[in-house]
């Protein structure tokens, strides 16, 4: 063993001295071209625009087509929200941070003070700040708010129609800081609608709209903005966009926040993960969105002046997303909670955290992400629970929990990570996650013959003796961590007896939708990370929603999960207000549900190799100063420029 | 026949390294049956160690010994090369001995859906296909589809051949003499027929493989099966690039020139040797 | 005075590939003499050596085709060349089309396809004399043309629109274009009809007659010799048979082979098929030994399977080898 | 003249229109084959990307793509009314990007693609008969045989791994060309400019030089083996025999034949060279058809898909037919018949 080790120890330092060879012929294809044209401190990317000025960062959707589209209003996905016009030129009412937040998880933007409901959540009055401009200098009034949510409600094409034009019965506008929402049914979440965690409803500027005859056609180019920034310029091919600072920038909401120095950002598309680490190594990329574990492992070896959310391994930030082998839970066989639960137990978490993130993932047992504040929420307070928690196993009381799955993951990936690899059991338990469900192959081979299932040949069949297979969906080339854990599962399900197989499916979200599928490795629980409020995913997990295999589900239910317990919890969370915390006590009781009837298998936290170069700026977001998730494509990301500071100055 | 090999191995360079490298080839694709790993197993293998004595082309970052692992890719990779081949060269034969002698509307008929192939745009068709078939999309029904699509070019080679071969004096004589079409085709024609589909096999083999890597990187093939393809997807999963795991891409980009130089080769020394023209040049007459 | 001579010449092809050597002894020991203005026929079954005859003597000789022995002397009058030693640069300059030029084998298909007779004109007078004046050129293409009966329509015409016997005609007048001392025609008259035939060998006769120059006509077809030839050699297999002028050949032919080729000639009104000859013509790589015809012979002698017949002059221009003819006998 | 119309050109129009009907036809219905139809893609990608969806407002938008995208009535419907929208020019509106039409987009993408295709098809095309025939009036030529084994070998890899193994090297670890795009971040398309052409061709570059590498050995091969039959052509042998230069030789009496078959092979191959485009471009991060395609294939955007296919198969099909009407100008032969 000791040999083995020593062999590999010296293979590994073969392996740095490699990478470190390309690194540094990386770093030179980084300068030669630059330093041609200018010296390195004068160095334009564009012209008049200084580097060391500009702060470059991924857009995660890549080229955006078409390029000139800024009409974020439209219903319909598309890349150029994230190119920097969600993060720093719209504003919303409301933000809800999916870590701690500047000030505090929730965030006041465009509305002087939280929604103000009535006491049967009928009525939602909306209180705006004064003194805050569109960049074309017409004043940001009332009148705004009440106009874009009046022309939504009206106009078929627009985002969020259906849901204004279902809930919304009037609107009244007593002064030019005010609007009332009157509804159409009791309504505790409407604020939702308004309040950004990723996005939310963006205010349109009326003085613009107002002049179009088609605004579902109109491409707002150039976009005016809420924002501290203007667009200055753009690739007609949508490979990059450039912001710069708006000459009065203290007349937006962020101003409150502190001082915006960052004069210029642009967002642009650096192209696969190999590229955005050599770009990166080179200082022509400030701000990663992702990268695979290796690229993020060689930034961590050889790029000094990069930093991620965690100051070392795992590095990553956990994204409030929960990565989970999602089961159909009508198909044969899989509609029996042994078998759902069987196929958890026969997975090894250890070995898939190793598989998908080289072990720089963030575990998470139960059915809410560990991220953000949810720890604290949820994780801590059921670790007692979980500690005693049982199923039955063959008529027996069973204790499937496995408290020290963290630190195996710890400790598997020290040998090739090393010291780079927290050691205190604290330190792991923020960073890794706490426990996982048992890899224990006996108990989950008992749980198939409870549920009936026989085995022949080493293959497990359904209980009439036909085959069972599980082909595991994955999301392929575009998505490598997943991609990566799904061919683990696949191993670990196989080992077991399964008859699966990987099925990689670059854009499987309308399979999944469609229930034409038997288990996929994907995600449906996302949460606001910073609130603990569980309505945010629970809502359409209401069987009032359900649809069957075959047809399309509404909403984020494609598993077909349906449970009158499950029901009971989601109505008692409707008709409490948003901050009650009795929310917190019904969200532990949804966790403790899922437990039990494991309609899907938690994984981990959507794990977000962001990770950011400190040679031409400082102060970017991490776990001791967690002031909003470092990804660059969210709404919240606006709150990172009054935080980033140039070094030069 | 085995005096021709003796020759073509003593006296022809190309041959002999032809040899050489697809003897490496089918050295691998025996040897992965009696693999001491299973390639659908992972970790099973200390990760990340570069070629050495153990491990000869070293280990991949998801555990696997990269050797043992190509053997089964190759293995795979020819047979689908190889399927494909055959399906192919059964309907250009076909298609093209039948267009060729028939002539007329079903000529025109035949070549109108073999120009339609030619000029279907096949990759995204075959993305398409991909999403369709979804787990279906195993290593035999990529071979079957690409078979259905890879035979129009050669069908118009074999029908140009068969077309210069009937204006010769042995086809009419046998027409006069009332042999029946069928059997001046497979008489008469094959035989002058089959060395364009031999130099048309190696290359449809080249071209299947080829297609099957271009899926696989885009993540498009049956993901679990070991391919020359599929080792690059893995590799580029893993940013093997700029983790420093270089024989991961290496290995298979060489495996795939070896076997692709090897056919090659193979190809052009036996063609010479077939081809009469070529022959008479060297040998005189 | 000669026009060539031809002396123990030996032309083999020696190849070496897949490990197998092989010496093809296409021409084995051939002399013999061309005098000015007369019409030379060779004769003799395809892969006699007929071909690699003239490969020699037109300087075209090409790996794997390499001559061993023997000397071809050429006087021209004002110019004199051993063919054998001979430059590339100095044949095209000197000696190519401009004193011997060549009527191929297979002429119906020696225009190139693609382009208009015109071109290919434009291209040989192009290589051997700078082409100047275009008009002029022109002119005298034109010229050349009528004089030898061809319409100038064929000049602006592509091969694949002119008939058979008239790409033989343009290829006739393609060699003619620089009045050469030698024209050496390889099977002018193959695959044409009688009629056509006639016409060609009448366009040749006219040439020669008017021109005064030296045709070298090579044909296996006894009857052109008889219609054209002056003088005629019989090739077989590699060597010479027997050589004399047309009359002596076709009324006293001395060597069997010889025999055979003008028994196997038509005679109007006759029925009877041929006696056809056993055997065929023998493997050049490995020739029989003795008389190379011996395997073939009907009055083979036990002499003829050992020894080699020498040729040997029966009377004045007459020369012949087989061991049923001594030298100065009938 | 009449001959020519009615024997000649008819016939190939109508099998030109064919071509172009049975392709757009296959390709209509392939797509349509599919397990997922274009509204749910786009109705569940925006819940994937955690936009803030209620169920409700989820229901409506459903409705309204459906209506919007043109996908209502049964299939026979949709298929006629899509001919009838292809004969005014109309490709649709992309669904990923709706309301920008498909016509649109790919009239901006097609450009960088057009731009690196057809010089490396045409730099490939003449350098490999070039090259080819050479090394068939040359057989012993070294550097030419040398030539032929590598261009083969490149040829039969795959363009995927051409591409990477050119960005490896040749903006890796010998950092000379740039690693993507084409031109650099933060530079706006200018083509009045120098210094931006400049920098358009260096990023060209390793694009181009894959599809060169890749095309260069299939027309050396092809010129290869149709020159080795005609250099035995009676025309040729008569050629060399009457003196003519080697030069003359090779072009005028080789080349000028062989190349024939070799440009009808240049319009059907520009389906093949299409294909590598499309990978080319991916690896490159090259702003053209390809990645526009890829890009569609991944967002289920059925109408663009269609729309690449179709400008596609009637670009080739077009230049199939236009090298048929033209191949009687190159080849008497056929112009006569």
């Amino acid at each position: 063993m000791k040999k083995y080790i020593l062999t590999r120890r010296q293979f590994l330092k073969q392996a740095a001295a490699v990478s470190a060879a390309t690194a540094l012929s990386a770093q030179e294809l980084g300068l030669k071209p630059s330093t041609l044209m200018a010296a390195p401190q004068l160095q334009e990317i564009a012209p008049g625009v200084l580097r060391e000025e500009c702060l470059i960062l991924e857009n995660p959707s890549g080229t955006v087509l078409p390029a000139d589209d800024f009409n974020r209003w439209r219903s319909g996905y598309s890349g150029v929200w994230v190119c920097g016009l969600q993060q720093l030129a719209l504003d919303a009412l409301w933000y809800i941070d999916p870590d701690a937040g500047v000030d505090g998880v929730w965030d006041d933007a465009l509305a002087a003070e939280p929604p103000i409901y009535n006491d049967d959540f009928t009525q939602m009055t909306v209180k705006l700040r004064e003194g805050i401009y569109w960049s074309d200098g017409v004043e940001f009034t009332a009148d705004d708010l009440y106009y874009t949510v009046d022309l939504i409600k009206n106009t078929p094409g627009l985002a969020n129609q259906g849901l204004f034009e279902g809930s919304i019965d009037r609107m009244e506008q007593p002064d030019r800081n005010t609007v009332i929402f009157y509804l159409k049914e009791p309504n505790s979440r409407f604020h939702a609608a308004f309040t950004v965690r990723w996005g939310a409803q963006y205010i349109m500027p009326k003085h613009i709209f107002e002049q179009v005859d088609d605004p579902v056609a109109f491409t707002f180019n150039p976009p005016v903005s809420l924002g501290a920034y203007t667009l200055r310029d753009f690739d007609p091919n949508g490979q990059w966009y450039l912001w710069e600072r708006r000459e009065d920038w203290q007349r937006t909401s962020l101003a409150r926040l502190g001082d915006v120095d960052v004069k210029y950002a642009m967002y642009i598309d650096p192209g696969p993960s190999d590229k955005r680490v050599i770009a990166q190594m080179a200082h022509e990329l400030d701000v990663i969105h992702d990268i695979t574990p290796e690229g993020r492992i060689t930034l961590a070896k050889d790029s000094p002046t990069s930093v991620g959310w965690f100051p070392s391994f795992p590095w990553a930030h956990p994204d409030p997303t929960l990565p989970a082998v999602i089961y159909n839970n009508e198909k044969p066989g899989l509609d029996k909670w042994e078998v759902r639960w069987a196929l958890t137990l026969a997975m090894d978490i250890a070995q898939i955290a190793l598989a998908s993130y080289r072990g720089a993932a963030t575990i998470s047992a139960i059915h809410v992400p560990p991220t953000g504040m949810y720890p604290q929420y949820y994780h801590e307070p059921l670790e007692p629970w979980l500690n005693d928690f049982t199923i039955k196993v063959g008529g027996e009381d069973y204790k499937p929990y496995d408290p020290t799955a963290a630190q195996r993951i710890a400790d598997l990936a020290r040998p090739s990570l090393g010291d780079l690899v927290p050691t205190d059991p604290d330190t792991i338990k923020q960073y890794i996650g706490a426990g996982w469900w048992k890899h224990d192959l006996d108990a989950a081979e008992q749980l198939m013959l409870d549920a009936g299932m026989q085995k022949k040949d080493g293959k497990w069949a359904l209980p009439d003796g036909s085959d069972f297979k599980v082909p595991l969906m994955s999301l392929g080339e575009s998505n490598p961590t997943m991609n990566r854990a799904a061919a683990m599962v696949v191993d670990n399900w196989a080992a077991f007896g399964i008859d699966t197989s990987l099925e990689a499916q670059a854009n499987l979200w309308p399979i999944m939708s469609s229930g034409e599928y038997t288990a996929s490795l994907a995600w449906t629980i996302e949460t606001w990370g910073g609130h603990p409020d569980l309505f945010f995913f629970l809502n359409s997990w209401h069987s009032k929603f359900y649809v069957a295999s075959g047809e399309s589900s509404v909403g984020s239910n494609s598993m077909r999960w349906k449970s009158p317990e499950l029901d009971r919890i989601i109505e008692e969370i409707q008709n409490i207000s948003f901050d009650d915390p009795k929310g917190i006590e019904l969200g532990l009781e949804y966790c403790k549900l899922a437990a039990q009837e494991m309609p899907i298998t938690p994984l981990m936290a959507y794990n977000v190799f962001t990770t950011m170069d400190t040679t031409y700026f400082t102060g970017y977001p991490s776990i001791d100063d967690p002031y909003t998730d470092p990804v660059p494509n969210w709404g919240n990301t606006k709150y990172m420029f009054v935080k980033i500071k140039p070094k030069a100055t | 026949m085995l005096k021709v090999l003796r020759d073509l191995l003593r006296y022809d360079g190309r041959f002999r390294l032809a040899i050489i490298l697809l003897g490496g080839v089918a050295a691998m694709v025996l040897l992965s049956y009696d693999s001491p790993y299973d390639p659908g197993k992972s970790f099973v293998v200390p990760w990340d160690l570069p070629p050495s004595r153990e491990h000869l082309f070293g280990t991949t970052s998801r555990g696997q010994d990269l050797f043992w692992w190509l053997t089964f890719a190759v293995r795979n990779s020819l047979y689908l090369g190889i399927v494909t081949a055959i399906i192919s060269r059964v309907i250009s034969v076909l298609v093209g001995l039948t267009a060729g002698y028939r002539g007329g509307w079903i000529d025109r008929v035949l070549m109108a859906i073999s120009d339609t192939f030619v000029v279907l745009p096949l990759l995204p068709i075959l993305i398409l296909l991909s999403f369709l078939l979804r787990d279906s999309m195993n290593l035999l029904n990529l071979a079957i589809i690409l078979g259905l699509f890879g035979w129009s070019f050669d069908a118009r080679l074999i029908r140009s051949q068969v077309l210069s071969l009937r204006e010769r004096s042995f086809t009419r004589t046998a027409i006069y003499s009332g042999t029946s079409g069928f059997w001046i085709t497979i008489n008469e024609h094959l035989p002058f027929v089959l060395p364009i589909v031999f130099a048309t096999t190696l290359n449809n083999i080249l071209w299947s493989i080829g297609m099957e890597v271009t899926l696989s990187v885009l993540g498009l093939s049956d993901l679990t099966t070991p391919t020359l393809g599929t080792a690059l997807f893995w590799a580029n999963q893993h940013g093997a690039l700029v983790a420093g795991v270089w024989w991961w891409i290496t290995a298979p980009a060489v495996v795939t020139a070896i076997l692709f130089l090897g056919l090659y080769l193979l190809f052009t020394s036996i063609n010479e040797f077939i081809d009469p023209r070529t022959r008479l040049r060297l040998i005189g007459g | 005075m000669t026009l060539l001579s031809v002396q123990n010449l030996h032309a083999y092809y020696r190849t070496e590939a897949y490990g197998i050597s092989r010496t093809v002894r296409a021409v084995d020991g051939v002399s013999f003499d061309l005098f000015p203005n007369e019409i030379y026929g060779v004769a003799g079954e395809s892969s006699c050596g007929k071909t690699t005859l003239i490969k020699v003597i037109s300087g075209s000789i090409k790996h794997p085709l390499k001559a061993f022995e023997g000397s071809v002397n050429y006087n021209f009058g004002d110019y004199k060349v051993d063919m054998l030693q001979i430059s590339q640069s100095e044949l095209r300059r000197n000696v190519r089309w401009k004193r011997i030029s060549y009527v191929m084998q297979g002429s119906m298909s020696v225009l190139n396809p693609v382009r208009k007779v015109i071109k290919t004109f434009e291209d040989i007078v192009d290589t051997h004399e700078h082409i100047t004046d275009k008009n002029e050129f022109l002119q005298r293409t034109r010229t050349h043309v009528n004089r030898l009966g061809l319409p100038t329509d064929v000049l602006n015409a592509y091969p694949h629109q002119l008939s058979g016997g008239m790409r033989q005609r343009v290829a006739i007048a393609l060699a003619t274009v620089f009045q050469p001392a030698l024209i050496i025609a390889d099977e002018p008259t193959t695959a044409l009809d009688v009629v056509v035939q006639r016409g060609v060998l009448h366009m040749i006769k006219d040439i020669q007659a008017t021109s005064n120059n030296t045709v070298l006509l090579v044909t296996h077809d006894m009857a052109v010799h008889a219609n054209v030839a002056d003088r005629v050699m019989i090739m077989y297999a590699g060597r010479i048979a027997e050589e004399a002028p047309t009359e002596s050949i076709f009324n006293a032919p001395l060597h069997p082979y010889t025999q055979h080729l003008i028994n196997s000639l038509p005679v109007i009104g006759e029925k009877s098929t041929k006696a056809s000859l056993k055997g065929s013509p023998p493997n050049l790589a490995d020739p029989p030994s003795g008389c190379r015809f011996h395997p073939r012979c009907p009055y083979v002698m036990d002499e003829c399977r050992t020894v080699a017949p020498d040729l040997i002059s029966v009377k004045e221009r007459h020369r012949v080898a087989c061991h049923l003819v001594k030298e100065g006998s009938q | 003249m009449r001959k020519f119309i009615l024997r000649y050109l008819i016939p190939r129009i109508i099998q030109y229109l064919t071509l172009i009907f049975v392709g757009i036809t296959v390709t209509y219905i392939i797509p349509r084959l599919a397990p997922t139809d274009p509204v749910e893609a786009q109705v569940s990608m925006m819940i994937a990307r955690g936009n803030t969806l209620d169920p409700q407002s989820v229901e409506s938008m459903r409705a309204a793509l459906t209506d919007l995208y043109g996908l209502s009535g049964n299939p026979v419907e949709q298929y006629f009314a899509f001919w009838g929208r292809l004969f005014r020019g109309d490709l649709g509106p992309s669904l990923n990007n709706f309301p920008t039409p498909v016509s649109k987009m790919i009239g901006q993408a097609l450009p960088y693609t057009l731009r690196l295709l057809i010089p490396a098809v045409v730099i490939s095309f003449i350098f490999g008969n070039l090259f080819g025939a050479l090394s068939s009036y040359y057989p012993a030529n070294r550097a030419l045989n040398v030539l032929e084994v590598v261009g083969q070998v490149v040829r039969s890899i795959p363009y995927y791994i051409v591409a990477i193994v050119l960005l490896v090297v040749f903006s890796y670890f010998i950092p000379i060309f740039p690693f993507s795009g084409a031109y650099p971040i933060g530079t706006r398309p200018d083509w009045s400019s120098i210094d931006f052409i400049l920098t358009y061709l260096e990023h060209a570059a390793l694009p181009a030089a894959t599809l060169i590498l890749v095309g260069f050995g299939g027309w050396f091969v092809g010129m290869k083996s149709l020159t080795s039959n005609i250099i035995s052509e009676d025309y040729v042998v008569y050629a060399e025999t009457a003196g003519l230069s080697k030069n003359r030789i090779l072009v005028q009496y080789i080349m000028r034949t062989a190349i024939l078959p070799q440009f009808t092979a240049l319009a059907m191959v520009l389906g093949t060279v299409f294909s590598g485009a499309l990978i080319m471009e991916v690896v490159f991060g090259y702003p053209g058809i390809g990645s526009l395609a890829i890009r569609a294939i991944y967002n289920n955007d059925y109408s663009m898909i269609m729309g690449i296919t179709i400008y596609s198969i009637i670009g080739v099909a077009t230049a199939v037919f236009i090298m048929d009407l033209l191949y009687p100008l190159f080849d008497p032969r056929v112009r006569y018949q």
